[in-house]
């Protein structure tokens, strides 16, 4: 029992649910919303030792011994999670204070991000599989108000499709629940490892496991993601970038969950289906990514290319590609923060998010550019930058295992990233200064702190990944024994 | 026994008359005659509880009559309302 | 961290420092003038090796980066990173000093391109120096990158842009490539340190993913070398400023691809994979090359060109070298390491004649402001100086005595000759195609050498064609074309003292079977008249007739078609991708959420459905079945027409109407099946939910109460029928299936456990609280969100949407 | 023609008090038999939504001069804070108490935390589902702006 | 526990049904709203009532459990039924759902109008 | 009685589907509407219809119905109520701004 697990979930939500009642005092508001978002990060980081040094920590929501209550553990690799997605939301929040205007803050954002971070937060850390879907709705909740926070056209048009796609997958959620409790009676995870275990994964188990599959595909944008370049560019930056970072990360987080710990008993068939999936997803993204010219537009299909690339690391399933697929999803989150800001401060700055309509920003914003640059450079991998560890297990691991070409694929890939987003920094960057800084539609004065903060961080990620990678490494290891997880949820009860 | 068979044949009645309210939902012709078939559903549905109850042998759904009772009514309000004057709720009562 | 690793981070470091330097003096002082410092001190330094390498010795150096991942930045300096950390470090001082005086402080942002230049620098010699493979691939990268911020230099041109990013995007994906086949290779190996990899050859060569390594690594040096036919980056590289250009096509980037293949050799060297692909692509490389050349009439083109063929030559020098490992240590592999070694040479040769070409050029740019030789001729007597250069630096290129060039080509020679006695890997049929290409080739170069001396040197001046006054050069401009011409020279006379203590040591490096204390060779000019020489003859001839009869043959070459050079394939196909892809993807990027949902309920069906049959997951089994009540059936029928009703109605008012039936039958079977909180609640939601069906629909008045006869579409009604089929065959399935008992009999003790006589309101207070807990969150948020809908709407939203 | 609300507005009155008192009692009732806050929370919601559709709601509002949302918010705030309690208490998270005492009025009365955060779902579920009804029907004003 | 008191409320259920069916036809079989809303209110208020009765009598007889519930639940529909009928029927009314050719006579129409036009 | 249940949620979504597959805004509503419904009812089945009693511990009968799905569809009625207001709301106010009801009027503008 370890009670740190329930305040990365129950901080946000207090504080956000406070913020309600103070509904007029915005400073309390920006006063408050950072630290319901350092907090859970700190924790995450004692959580991070204490895994560390103890095992799997695990909390028995309300004493009651799992199976049968609703069980919180934390792995390393939903404590790495974590800890991230605390980094990620500060800096979006940072950027917002400067860009969200006035009018959205007093209409709840920020206890709004606060649920999300609640959300996103508790289907890390659940071992539960309903309560899972609860975690999902909380922050897919928030995201639609946040979605549509600010009822502008594009947003009601998109957000009421967003809505839509999400209702159903929560449906074919739900159904899945109830196959699954049908067939094992029981929806604690380590439970339902055990128990699926136990039974030998048939077909029918597997049919379910793919009813999830796509669930969660919907969710990460896994070759279902039709949903998202559209709701992911309409709202303002801010929510863009966390929706970027966070939420399809949540999808992947699941995915990765069920088919480490519960679904991993017919990898030639799950594994290989989702391998299908994420080479698919990542020709689509990347054929989206160099064929539109809207840098909105761009950066949504590069969120789509990197969730078929980590997916990749779950598709091989050995320790190397595990380890990358983590490392990579750290460096994706950050980064992906990093381009939508940055894509959002363009956009501040020209008005516009066509990439024909910009040209030579680099003499009147040349940190901004240089950046983005180095923003790319980690996404395409290119050592010593972040991206470069988690694309060098990935692909090895896939190789190892010989998944020849999705490791092929997942290289060609960062070539389109390459291209798609090079020609961005070209369009954007290069080419004749046509805009003076007094034509700007906006500023860069105070969004720059979470750029340049999330920039540090990425390199910091890159340079000093030797500081991480103990915690990595246990998070790869336990996804690869799901019976440490199952020991540490079940231990003292039995069954 | 035929204690059970008069509730069933009850049960059997009340369902009976459910579905020809619900004819009369779909066929309407007016939205007054749908929202009285509905709320004689409403009604329908209590009677069939309770019968229900009986035959079960249990307490539990007597909440459920009453709640029906209520929200019967509240929905019932609420529609004609809207078939009355296009809304629901006023703002304010003008008259 | 020791002197080697200062090495390498000084440039780094001393980038980082530019920026201030840039602000403190500029502009009293051209930065330039600091920066020359950086490569000075790195070739002064790496002069103090020379004596340590020629011994045969070599020096590890390591120092943790991330040790736990056994990525280290594990250096080490042999022949053959020496002798390419000299020509970077070398070249680099003089290129400096070069670019001084060609760009103006005043004009041009200095800082950036110093920065660009220290950060490629430190790639390059990172790269040469890295033991650790993934470091060396990160140098690589970083290379590519540093070359493409270079080229792009001027990037307010569209040019400069384009040509940048053709050269990232080839030399990327060439890296990437060569990483697949690094990582094959670590996993074949079980290390990163190429020289343990070398040690490990026997496991390399019989591994079965020998060729496939083969293929990427090659695919990588290949394109950073611009092979054919990824040769294309460099013509547009040749957009960057001159001193770029020479740095980059002499020296230093182009040269990646040698280094790497050269350095690899000994792991894949005597495999007939290796042979034929880097022999052939050598040759074939070195063919096109120069007969491309031949038809420029843009010097830097021509020279960028000649590059790609003397590149081929090296690199076919090296394929044939690679025999040696096929043949050991033998009379045989003595006579095939002598290709090794003259590829060694002729790169050394090539910076060398390479670079001053490029200066001259430059010079000629930069004072006439043209580099078209139909513009240009008769510049003999206004640039003296930058024509000896020239002349120099062209005959060496032509491979005339008495320049080095020469000494190289003779060994070129001499090795395409050897091929064919090979007698292995079909080279006793085909071997003959090596002295044959090589030589027309040869004859090729020749002409494209004299080219670039006489059509822009001799001849008559043409005043009017050019804008402005054509004086020579100043004298920093010419200082390092000067000193490296010289170099040519002296190369030619004293070859055995740069063989000695630069060649033989690198020699030595790629091929570990011999050691420097045996290894005996001595380069001389005159080998008698053997076939070599006769073949220099014959080039010469033929291409002074060539050249002469110039006018009349390249049109013909011009009637190559210009949609089908490999440039504009290139650009041409990539438009079309891009072109496609926005086509496809708007294609199924409709905006239609009618299509999305098809997408998706299909996906759902042929997955589920399709993993159900192939997988036999299906299973009926009614036995455990509860007995079926004549009032459930009226249930069952009055829900399907209630649903029924709201899919076939068309009026608004009528499908709210049914839907609330739907819901209230809903609650009757929960309350048949017993679930009274169930039934309580879903009957209170259901009239809230029909409460706000109403609220909505007052807000729609002006719209027709009807909404529209629903239209009947085959798509539809087949995605939906086969939804629910699924939904039924899986639910069915899974209640036949079932295979424990559920967890719920804990519950039953609620009142022990929770005091609570009402278990599903104890699994919802209690046992699962939090999920409670988090619903109501859920509903305050709807609510929130609810509000801010109805209450708030961005001051005008609707203007600024202009898209 | 006016419309004449006296009939539905005099039930009204009498029914509020009958749900109320129906509310109370499911929500009290809940531990043991079906109900609990949630159901609770929404026939008071009920009762309230009947009173706007008989009133108006400004009529209401006079009496009830409550922050809907608010009073959503406060009672999330109390479920999560019953789970503090437990904490503080070196229990898990959510950990609820009950037990039997003699009170002097009722008798023997079961005592149980899980009153608490019951209390705390109904809040949130009346405030919620107000809201959402009163917002709905007042921001359309607002909106027509 | 087949008594013959659980005979009576085993009756009261039974009519309660049998005019809640009745009146089932009678929604389907008659004409217009307003003739309707006499079967749909009246007599399946009268049904339920009965049918609640039973049930009260029966756990009353069988378990000797009375439940205020089903009592207030009595009331309940007692109180509000005939509400609802009239709001049906008046919306109806304002509406202009038209009554039945058979109609003799609509009082309300002058009376309606001549508001409706005052109002003008 | 699951085998029947397992066909009329079958059936239900059936109709949702095809329901949702609609162009207009409000049938969509529906489709999700009944395909929650159907959902709920598949969680009842999964857990075994009519065994037992319900689960009061009052009721004095051997056995009670399974509770946790009963549980668990509460939780999963009031996420949907939530999410179907938030949805209605949306729904009508696009409704306003774009005067249409049809979902393939709001494809929004293809690009470029």
């Amino acid at each position: 029992m370890n009670n740190l697990l329930i305040l990365p979930i129950a901080f946000p939500l207090f504080i956000g649910m406070l913020l309600i009642i103070f509904r007029k005092n915005i400073w309390l508001h920006r006063l408050l919303s950072p630290v319901a978002c350092i907090f859970p990060g700190m924790v995450a980081l004692i959580l991070m030792n204490q895994i560390k040094d103890s095992g799997i920590q695990t909390l028995q929501l309300g004493g009651w011994q799992a199976p049968y209550g609703i069980s919180l553990v934390a792995d390393m690799f939903a404590a790495i999670l974590l800890f991230v997605t605390s980094i990620v939301s500060l800096c979006c929040l940072l950027y917002a204070f400067h860009s969200i205007g006035k009018e959205r803050e007093k209409y709840y954002f920020y206890p709004l991000i606060l649920f999300l971070i609640t959300g996103v937060n508790g289907a890390f850390l659940t071992g539960d599989l309903f309560n899972l879907y609860v975690f999902f709705e909380v922050f897919l909740v928030s995201s639609y108000v946040l979605i549509t926070l600010g009822g502008t056209r594009n947003q009601l048009r998109e957000s009421l499709k967003y809505i839509m796609i999400n209702v159903i997958s929560s449906a074919f959620f739900l159904v899945g629940v109830a196959y699954l409790y049908a067939v094992t009676g029981t929806l604690n995870f380590a439970h339902l490892s055990i128990r699926v275990a136990e039974a030998g994964q048939d077909g029918l188990i597997t049919t379910i496991s793919f009813l999830f599959l796509i669930v969660f595909s919907l969710k990460a944008g896994l070759f279902l993601f039709y949903w998202l370049p559209g709701s992911y560019s309409v709202p303002p930056g801010a929510i863009a970038a966390i929706f970027a970072a966070l939420l399809t990360k949540v999808g992947i987080y699941a995915i990765f969950r069920m088919f480490t710990l519960i679904f991993y008993h017919q990898p030639q068939v799950t594994h290989m289906g989702i391998g299908i999936l994420a080479a698919l997803t990542m020709i689509l993204g990347a054929m989206g990514a160099i064929g539109y010219r809207d840098l909105k537009k761009i950066l949504t299909y590069n969120v789509i290319i990197s969730v078929g690339f980590i997916l990749i690391g779950l598709v091989a399933f050995t320790e190397q590609s595990l380890l990358g697929s983590i490392y990579y999803l750290i460096h994706d989150m950050i980064i992906k923060a990093l381009v939508f800001l940055i894509g959002a401060t363009i956009i501040g700055l020209t008005g516009t998010s066509k990439l024909k309509d910009m040209s030579g920003l680099i003499r009147t914003h040349p940190a901004l550019g240089w950046m983005f640059f180095i923003a790319v450079l980690s996404m395409v991998g290119i050592p010593p930058l972040s991206g470069f560890l988690g694309k060098l297990y990935i692909t090895k691991g896939a190789f190892a295992a010989s998944y020849f070409w999705l490791g092929g694929f997942g290289l060609l890939a960062s070539i389109f990233i390459l291209y798609s987003l090079i020609k961005v920094f070209m369009d954007v960057f290069w080419g004749e200064t046509v805009m003076s800084e007094d034509e700007e539609k906006g500023t860069t004065k105070g969004v720059m702190l979470p750029i340049v903060l999330l920039t540090g961080i990425s390199l910091a990620l890159g340079l000093g990944a030797e500081g991480i990678h103990e915690y990595v490494l246990i998070a790869a290891k336990g996804l690869l024994d799901p019976n440490q997880y199952i020991f540490a949820v079940l231990d003292k009860g039995g069954i | 026994m035929t204690f059970e068979i008069i509730m069933i044949v009850s049960l059997c009645l009340l369902t009976l008359s459910i579905l020809a309210n619900i004819y009369r939902v779909v066929k309407g012709p007016s939205s007054a005659d749908r929202i009285q078939a509905l709320d004689a559903i409403g009604i329908n549905l209590i009677a069939s509880i309770a019968v229900f109850s009986v035959l079960l042998h249990t307490h539990a759904f007597f909440d459920l009559i009453l709640l029906i009772g209520i929200l019967s009514f509240v929905g019932t309000v609420a529609f004609a309302r809207f078939t009355e004057r296009g809304m629901v709720i006023k703002q304010k009562d003008e008259g | 961290m020791n002197s080697l690793h200062m090495l390498i981070f000084i440039p780094f470091v001393f980038a980082m420092a530019i920026p201030l330097l840039y602000k403190l003096f500029h502009p009293k002082i051209h930065l330039g003038w600091f920066v020359l410092l950086i490569p000075l001190v790195i070739f002064l330094h790496l002069f103090r090796y020379i004596p340590l390498v020629a011994k045969g010795d070599h020096l590890t150096t390591s120092l943790a980066w991330l040790p736990s991942v056994e990525m280290n930045l594990d250096f080490y300096i042999d022949g053959l990173a020496l002798l390419f950390g000299l020509l970077i470090s070398g070249i680099g001082v003089l290129v400096i000093i070069y670019s001084i005086f060609y760009l103006s402080k005043h004009r041009e942002e200095l800082h950036k391109f110093y920065m660009y230049l220290m950060m490629f620098m430190g790639a390059m010699l990172g790269l040469v120096f890295s033991d650790n493979i993934f470091i060396l691939y990160g140098f690589w990268e970083l290379t590519s990158i540093s070359s493409f911020l270079l080229i792009a230099f001027w990037y307010e041109r569209k040019s400069s842009r384009d040509g940048a990013m053709k050269s990232l995007l080839i030399t990327v994906f060439g890296g990437l490539c060569m990483f697949a086949g690094m990582i094959m290779l670590t996993l074949i190996t079980d290390t990163y340190s190429i020289r343990e990899m070398i040690l490990n050859v026997e496991f390399v060569q019989a591994h079965k993913l020998f060729i496939p390594v083969i293929i990427c690594i090659l695919l990588g040096a290949f394109t950073k070398s611009a092979q054919f036919p990824f040769s294309i980056w460099l013509p547009g590289a040749m957009e960057a400023p001159t001193p770029v250009s020479a740095y980059l096509h002499s020296a230093t980037m182009v040269k990646a691809g040698i280094y790497l293949v050269a350095r690899f050799t000994p792991v894949f060297g005597g495999s007939s994979v290796w042979f034929w692909l880097v022999s052939g692509i050598g040759i074939i490389t070195l063919l096109y090359g120069s007969i491309t050349a031949v038809r420029q009439t843009d010097l830097k083109a021509l020279l960028a060109y000649s590059t790609i063929s003397q590149l081929g030559l090296i690199m076919s020098l090296l394929g044939i070298g690679s025999l040696t490992f096929y043949f050991g240590p033998s009379e045989h592999g003595v006579t095939y390491s002598m290709a090794i070694f003259a590829a060694i040479f002729h790169l050394f040769n090539h910076s060398m004649f390479k670079g001053s070409l490029f200066m001259v050029v430059g010079i000629i740019d930069h004072e006439t402001g043209t580099r078209d030789i139909r513009r240009l001729g008769g510049l003999m007597q206004l640039m003296p100086v930058s024509f000896t250069v020239a002349l120099i630096g062209g005959f060496s290129m032509a491979g005339l005595p008495p320049f080095n060039g020469f000494l190289s080509k003779e060994m070129f020679f001499k090795a395409v000759n050897d091929v064919r006695v090979a007698e292995i890997f079909h080279l006793e049929t085909l071997g003959m195609l090596f002295p044959l290409l090589a030589w027309i080739a040869s004859i090729f170069t020749f002409v494209y050498s004299m080219i670039l001396v006489f059509k822009t040197f001799s001849g008559k001046y043409r005043q009017e064609k050019l804008n402005r006054d054509v004086h020579e050069a100043p004298f920093g401009m010419l200082i390092p074309s000067v000193i490296l011409a010289f170099f040519v020279v002296v190369i030619f006379f004293f070859p055995n003292v740069f063989s000695k203590y630069l060649l033989k040591p690198a020699f030595v490096a790629i091929l570990p079977m011999f050691t420097i204390d045996k290894v005996d060779i001595k380069i001389s000019a005159w080998h008698g008249w053997n076939t070599e020489l006769l073949m220099t003859i014959g080039v010469v001839i033929m291409g002074s007739l060539l050249f002469i009869t110039v006018k009349r043959w390249v049109p013909l070459l011009k009637q190559y078609p210009q949609w089908l050079t490999l440039n504009n394939l290139f650009e041409k196909s990539l438009e079309k991708v891009e072109r496609y892809s926005l086509t496809i993807t708007n294609r199924y990027m409709t905006g239609s959420i009618r299509h999305y949902f098809i997408y998706i309920f299909s996906f759902f069906v042929i997955v589920l459905a399709g993993s159900l049959l192939l997988l036999h997951g299906i299973q009926f089994d009614v036995s455990e079945d509860n007995v079926i009540c004549i009032y459930d059936m009226g249930l069952v029928l009055g829900v399907m027409i209630a649903a029924l009703t709201v899919l076939f109605t068309s009026n608004r008012m009528t499908a709210i109407v049914a839907l609330s039936v739907v819901g209230y039958l809903v609650t009757m079977f929960f309350v048949i099946f017993r679930a009274p909180d169930l039934a309580l609640t879903q009957m209170v939601v259901e009239t809230v939910t029909t409460v706000l069906f109403l609220l909505c629909f007052y807000h729609l008045p002006k719209l027709q109460k009807n909404i529209g006869r629903i239209k009947f579409k085959l798509t539809n009604l087949i995605v939906s029928v086969a939804t629910g089929l699924t939904i039924t065959i899986l639910a069915l399935s899974s209640n036949s299936h079932k295979l424990f008992e559920p967890i719920s009999y804990f519950f039953e003790n609620a009142y022990e456990l929770a005091g609570a006589k009402n278990i599903v309101n104890a699994i919802l207070v209690d046992f699962r609280g939090f999920d409670t807990m988090l619903e109501i969150s859920v509903l305050c948020i709807a609510g929130l969100g609810v509000y801010t809908l109805a209450r708030f709407r961005m001051k005008g939203s609707d203007h600024n949407e202009a898209e | 023609m006016k419309p004449n609300d006296v009939i539905l507005q005099s039930v009204t009155k009498v029914t509020v008090i009958i749900i109320f008192t129906f509310s109370v009692y499911l929500f009290l009732n809940g531990h043991h038999h079906p109900g609990g806050g949630f159901i609770g929370g929404l026939s008071t919601a009920a009762a309230i939504v009947l009173l706007f559709l008989a009133f108006d709601i400004e009529k209401v509002r006079e009496n009830f001069q409550i922050d809907f949302k608010k009073l959503a918010a406060l009672g999330v705030l109390i479920a999560i804070g019953t789970g503090f309690t437990g904490m503080l208490a070196g229990d898990p998270f959510l950990t609820q108490y009950f037990n039997d005492k003699n009170l002097p009025i009722f008798g023997k009365t079961e005592l149980a935390t899980a009153l608490i955060f019951d209390t705390g779902v109904a809040l949130a579920v009346i405030g919620t589902a107000v809201s959402i009804i009163l917002s709905i029907s007042e921001g359309d004003s607002l909106w027509k702006r | 526990m087949h008594g013959s008191d659980e005979v009576i409320a085993a009756l009261f259920i039974l009519a309660g049904s049998i005019i809640v069916f009745v009146s089932a036809i009678g929604i389907i079989r008659l004409p217009d709203v307003y003739t309707r809303s006499h079967a749909a209110s009246k007599s399946s208020t009268l049904g339920v009532l009965s049918t609640l009765v039973g049930t009260l009598l029966y756990f009353l007889i069988s378990e000797g459990y009375f439940s205020i519930r089903l009592i207030m639940g009595i009331f309940f529909v007692f109180l509000t039924a005939p509400v609802a009928a009239h709001l049906i029927a008046r919306s109806a009314y304002r509406n202009g759902v038209p009554l039945t050719e058979k109609s003799i006579e609509d009082e309300l129409k002058k009376y309606y109008f001549e508001n409706e036009l005052s109002k003008k | 009685m699951e085998t029947i249940m397992a066909c009329l949620v079958g059936l239900l979504f059936t109709i949702g589907t095809y329901l949702v597959l609609s162009r207009q805004m409000l049938r969509i509503i529906f489709g999700l509407s009944i395909i929650s419904h159907a959902v709920n009812l598949l969680i009842l089945t999964s857990g075994g219809l009519k065994t037992g009693s319900a689960p009061l511990l009052d009721e004095k009968m051997a056995g009670f119905t399974d509770p946790l799905p009963q549980a668990l569809i509460l939780t999963a009625i009031v996420i949907n109520f939530a999410v179907t207001a938030l949805l209605l709301v949306l729904s009508y106010r696009s409704y306003q701004i774009f005067k249409t009801d049809d979902m393939e009027r709001l494809r929004g503008n293809p690009d470029e």
